[in-house]
């Protein structure tokens, strides 16, 4: 079994292809179909074209403030990729290539990170929750998820995402234990890209391994190569296949890294070398999955240029249609705050409406 | 009909609306097995089973954090933490996430979820046992916040809280759980959220209180005799305050007196009183007043009888505003 | 005299009271080497060395928990929150302790804690990087809270902060850290909390704002010309609040509009009317009012403009209540 | 290395004496001079009458509500005795018998436990922080003891308590991740009694030990027999040792048990065994802890004898005075809320001054 022969208190690191693409752990190669890996790697792409692009954007200041991926493409779509449609995800803030891989566009995707909540209101049955900004707390949503899943007797798993910093916070600690408690169908995978911000894995805890802390909730934790797309899906197909089968929760640690800033208002050359960085490249999981079909013939670089080719114009088409969707409405703003909305509230909002429509008329009197 | 404790018109209510819908589910703190540190909810695990009605580990976060997630997928829970004071854990979810989702997700995900909290002083309890909290959950958008003052309410109220489709704060003055008795119907029913009801009828002044704190209130009305015609208002409903009762019944008697266990600094007298500003403030007779506890820590026992706001106090205060000239 | 924006005001002042006190430390998450997210302790940590000066965990409880720690051990630590909206996971520290300790020990611990956040909106951020939640901290008998308008007051109340024995809580208004600059002198010099600033004197209408909506109702009162006197009061210290200097002016000009960024329900407004007609009642020529961001969540910056409270609005309303018969 | 020779995830305990008080484990038991022994046991015998007479002050309706120490002796006298004065005890709100040995009076545990905040104004020099009711919270606070100690350059070491069910808190996690991150002078002590009010330990976390959970934090962790006092001894001097060394934190688990109620409002029937509470009366901390002072010719039931004659005189005494403790005054209760009273706070108290002087005074008009 696999999480009993990776021990995070040993360091050991679970991973399936090196860094040219190659099956260095022939035991635990996944077996997916070809379109399935085609199309994990097709997300990749997306997620790392449509990071690149939005950080253009926001350059020229057509873009607000958003938390690239760039770098955890595998940590996203390996797990996505092990789970099913019913399944849920539970993200974090930096999920955006598991998000779409698990069924939101990227028209929501931007839109979102463009300043407006539709953004957020996913398609029907897919079984995704926001964008979950205060750290820690989506832990326990998850949880809850799982939770109803199994009082309702289906078998919904939840999969859940933080970074290598939200494990200092108190509600991973509530939401990973209750997972333990009532074993439930959850996975929780740290993505522990080296930084929460500007502090150091090192500041986050004393901890040599994230994935030992799986020991204080007496549930399975493996260390995985995040930027190995292979063995982020064998370890989450195993989770979920544990979580399926009511044997409870898994705690998984993707090592990774992320290349880009914290977000477009972080400087990160103030905290980390060009070393460092460039040392991470090298283990770039786009690269490494690219190389991996490429041995198995399922990709090529023709078929490549032509679907970056194909996916910068998706992106570029997909983000001018970002910029002309409407703002949201005055309506919009107020009438999600509840059901109905209560007298005072309407009252609240007719006042705002009378004062802009009497601006936009021009007078102020 | 049968008669009733508020917490036994708590628990009928619990218990019917398990019975009644299978996608609500009941936990909180010692609140499967034994029934909650009140017995609150006593015996429903046995009837409903150990899977809708269950015992968590201390954790106030994971209590509503659960909630937000099971009720994304499907579920309506109703949660328990076994006393107001320890809610600030558990804030952080209420205030960022329970408060939000139906507009953070433009109603994708609603949260119809029931926070249960007992609340309220003068019991005699250890520090953090005796707070009234309101005006932390009534400053947030997107909460509800009920609270009874009699076992008909309560049910009432509770079966509208389950039914809501928005997360709706619960608390329960814990110093009249079993304080009276009242005749409550065995039917489901429901009191309507953001209802005030208007207890007494009165043309001199408008009194407003709610919970326990009613009750010491109506037993001031009581020692005032036929002098003064007191319009008594139980607000009932917090968030969203059914502010329009209270001013119409203060465009009719000129007086407002806001009666409450919170602390003075913004309170939901301060609220009240605002509200009569903007909406009667040509009505006004006497300045809108609030008689509340003063803005300290509840203090230990030994110390309580300087905190809480009596029957004795609440008349003079009465008597005050109402012969104000 | 040096010329300061506000957010080097507080980091001189930082700056000077490390230096002054050897108890003084500073923390946060990432407040340490990179000086936090603004900058705003930039510097600080190669000055005063990594022991005093430090990044800490994701752990808003720990910041404030180790705090009340450090405090009953002999520090003064001036803490800081990432963001407002970030608070929640330690406001039961905040809330349950920092505010009590004093009394809970009777005096034998005191606390004489900062805790620093950026707060409030109209700066284009993501969710819960907007929020203003000065209610929240007023309510809580204990907590003192202000919060500075210019680069003078910026300097001196976080030197009167950091002095106190008591807890305060810091607002830093984001919007404006680098707004604009004015003269601070370099030594050291406290502005005392407690106390509101008249910004302008004036006979007809008080006008009560602080943080960065002072500024915007200050560019009201610029295009109302000479009109309407009013006088503007910054109310600078939320917590105890200084309602006294309102009451009296109010008293002189008979009317009052509080302008606020936090939402209607409770927001400090609520408190300033209701101790205005507690104080000044047979003053008042027209109803007290209060013109705040109304009872939702704050929206993304794409619905931001129906939120915020802007310098038109206020202007609109200065002359409705100024006008009113 | 005592750390290292216990693993708390093969489920290994550590003890030095069994139940009839020989020692089992000659290589740690601990030298501890005979007055000390001495004194441990006397503090542990004024902690138990203590209990037992408040409970009956509170059957008669004399005493409030409050949470019996019984059963739990070993486990704080035993650190307690292994510290210094200059150390610091931070209590959750069970520790009675730890705080009575650290130096807070008889008479001022009574009053706090009647409802006067006095009781927690310790003497000049006593390092005890206030009881702590908020499960979880004090854990933060000893980090910070510990870290103000450490930036200090003192060598105090900070001590703290929390129950099995607190550690599904997040502020337990966030406080001992805390401590490890700064290698801070704190030794966290659970108290492991088996139950949070009703709900089991089981409930509190599927982990097999609460020991184990110091994995999740990479500092040492081991379970005690917590109703041995020398094994709690013997570990506690093992971690403040090393926390005054600068080597970190150390988490303790002490397995004990609960015998009374959870407060006196708690009926401990409904959620337990007659049978569970024999076995475990079996194991007492007092009676072992006798039997080795007895080997070790310290004691006898003579000496036994007198010594509870003195402490029920003693604790009757105690509560007596406290009885006639004057209550907390209204200018006590409003004058703590900060250092100077705010002008609108003073017109507070006088308006409820003005309104109890009248009272008094009979009129209420
Ligand atoms: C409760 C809370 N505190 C602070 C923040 C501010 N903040 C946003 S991201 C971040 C760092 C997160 O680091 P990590 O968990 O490693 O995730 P990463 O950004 O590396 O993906 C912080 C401190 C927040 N969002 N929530
Ligand atoms: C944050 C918080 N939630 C709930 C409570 C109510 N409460 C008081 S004691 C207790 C159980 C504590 O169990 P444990 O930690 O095992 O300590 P023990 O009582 O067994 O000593 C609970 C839930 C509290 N005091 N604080
Ligand atoms: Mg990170
Ligand atoms: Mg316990």
């Amino acid at each position: 079994m696999l999480f009993d022969q990776y021990d995070p208190l040993k360091g050991e690191m679970f991973t399936v292809l090196d860094k040219d693409g190659k099956v260095v752990n022939k035991d635990y190669e996944p077996s997916i179909d070809d379109e399935t890996l085609v199309h994990m790697y097709k997300t990749m792409q997306l997620a790392r074209i449509a990071d690149i692009k939005a950080l253009q954007y926001q350059r020229q200041g057509r873009m607000l403030t958003f938390a690239p991926v760039q770098g955890q493409e595998a940590s996203q779509v390996g797990p996505m990729a092990a789970t099913e449609q019913k399944d849920w995800l539970v993200p974090a803030f930096r999920e955006a290539a598991a998000m779409l891989y698990k069924g939101a566009t990227l028209y929501q995707n931007y839109l979102y990170w463009y300043g407006n909540e539709l953004g957020s209101q996913y398609d029907e049955g897919v079984n995704i929750m926001p964008v979950n900004v205060p750290i820690g707390s989506q832990i326990n949503h998850a949880a809850g998820v799982a939770h109803a899943a199994k009082i309702k007797g289906t078998d919904e798993v939840a999969i859940t995402y933080i970074g290598d910093g939200g494990t200092s916070n108190g509600e991973f600690h509530e939401g990973v234990n209750w997972g333990g408690v009532y074993d439930l169908p959850m996975v929780t995978i740290i993505q522990n890209n080296q930084y929460a911000i500007s502090t150091p894995r090192s500041q986050a805890t004393r901890a040599k391994t994230l994935a030992q802390k799986a020991h204080a909730y007496g549930i399975p934790g493996i260390q995985v190569d995040g930027n190995d797309a292979l063995a982020m899906y064998a370890a989450t197909s195993e989770a979920v296949k544990r979580a399926r089968n009511g044997e409870g929760p898994t705690l998984i640690e993707a090592v990774t890294y992320r290349m880009g800033p914290h977000t477009t208002s972080d400087d990160p050359t103030i905290y980390r070398s060009e070393e460092e960085v460039n040392e991470w490249r090298e283990k770039d999981p786009l690269t490494r999955f690219y190389k991996y079909l490429a041995n198995r013939k399922l990709w090529n670089k023709e078929k490549d240029d032509a679907l970056q080719e194909e996916l910068k114009k998706f992106v570029a088409d997909t983000f001018k249609q970002v910029e002309n969707a409407p703002h949201p409405t005055l309506d919009e703003v107020f009438d999600y705050t509840y059901e109905t909305l209560p007298e005072d509230l309407k009252r609240q909002k007719e006042a705002i409406r009378a004062y802009q429509e009497q601006q936009e008329s021009g007078g102020d009197e | 009909m049968a008669t009733m404790t508020l917490l036994k018109a708590i628990n009928n209510a619990l218990d019917q609306q398990l019975n009644n819908d299978k996608s609500v589910v009941l936990y909180g703190e010692d609140a499967g097995f034994e029934g909650g540190v009140f017995r609150v909810t006593a015996g429903l695990q046995k009837t409903h089973g150990k899977d809708r009605v269950f015992d968590t580990p201390i954790s106030e976060a994971g209590i509503i954090g659960t909630a937000i997630g099971m009720a994304s997928n499907g579920m309506r829970p109703v949660t328990e933490i076994q006393f107001s004071g320890f809610m600030f854990p558990g804030f952080n979810q209420m205030a960022v996430h329970m408060a939000r989702m139906r507009n953070r997700s433009r109603g994708k995900y609603n949260l119809p979820i029931v926070v249960r909290m007992p609340y309220g002083g003068g019991v005699r309890a250890l520090e953090h046992h005796s707070e009234s909290l309101e005006t932390l959950f009534a400053h947030i958008p997107g909460l509800k916040l009920v609270i009874p003052s009699t076992p008909y309410d309560a049910k009432g109220l509770m079966t509208a809280a389950i039914k809501d489709n928005d997360p709706v704060i619960y608390f329960e003055p814990k110093k009249i759980y079993r304080a009276f008795k009242q005749e409550v119907p065995e039917e489901e029913y429901e009191v309507e959220i953001g209802k005030a009801r208007t207890v007494q009828e009165g043309s001199d002044i408008t009194v407003v209180s709610w919970g326990a704190m009613l009750h010491e209130t109506m037993k001031a009305i009581k020692e005032l005799g036929d002098d003064i015609s007191v319009e008594l208002i139980d607000l009932r409903t917090i968030a969203p305050m059914d502010s329009d009762a209270v001013v119409e019944s203060v465009k009719k008697t000129g007086r407002l007196l806001v009666v409450h266990e919170a602390v003075k600094t913004l309170g939901i007298g301060s609220e009240l009183i605002s509200r009569v500003n903007e909406g009667a403030f040509f009505h006004l007779e006497a300045q809108p007043t609030r008689l509340t506890s003063p803005d300290i820590t509840v203090p230990l026992p030994k110390g309580e009888r300087h905190h809480i706001v009596d029957a004795p106090r609440i008349k003079q205060e009465i008597e005050k505003v109402a012969y104000f000239e």
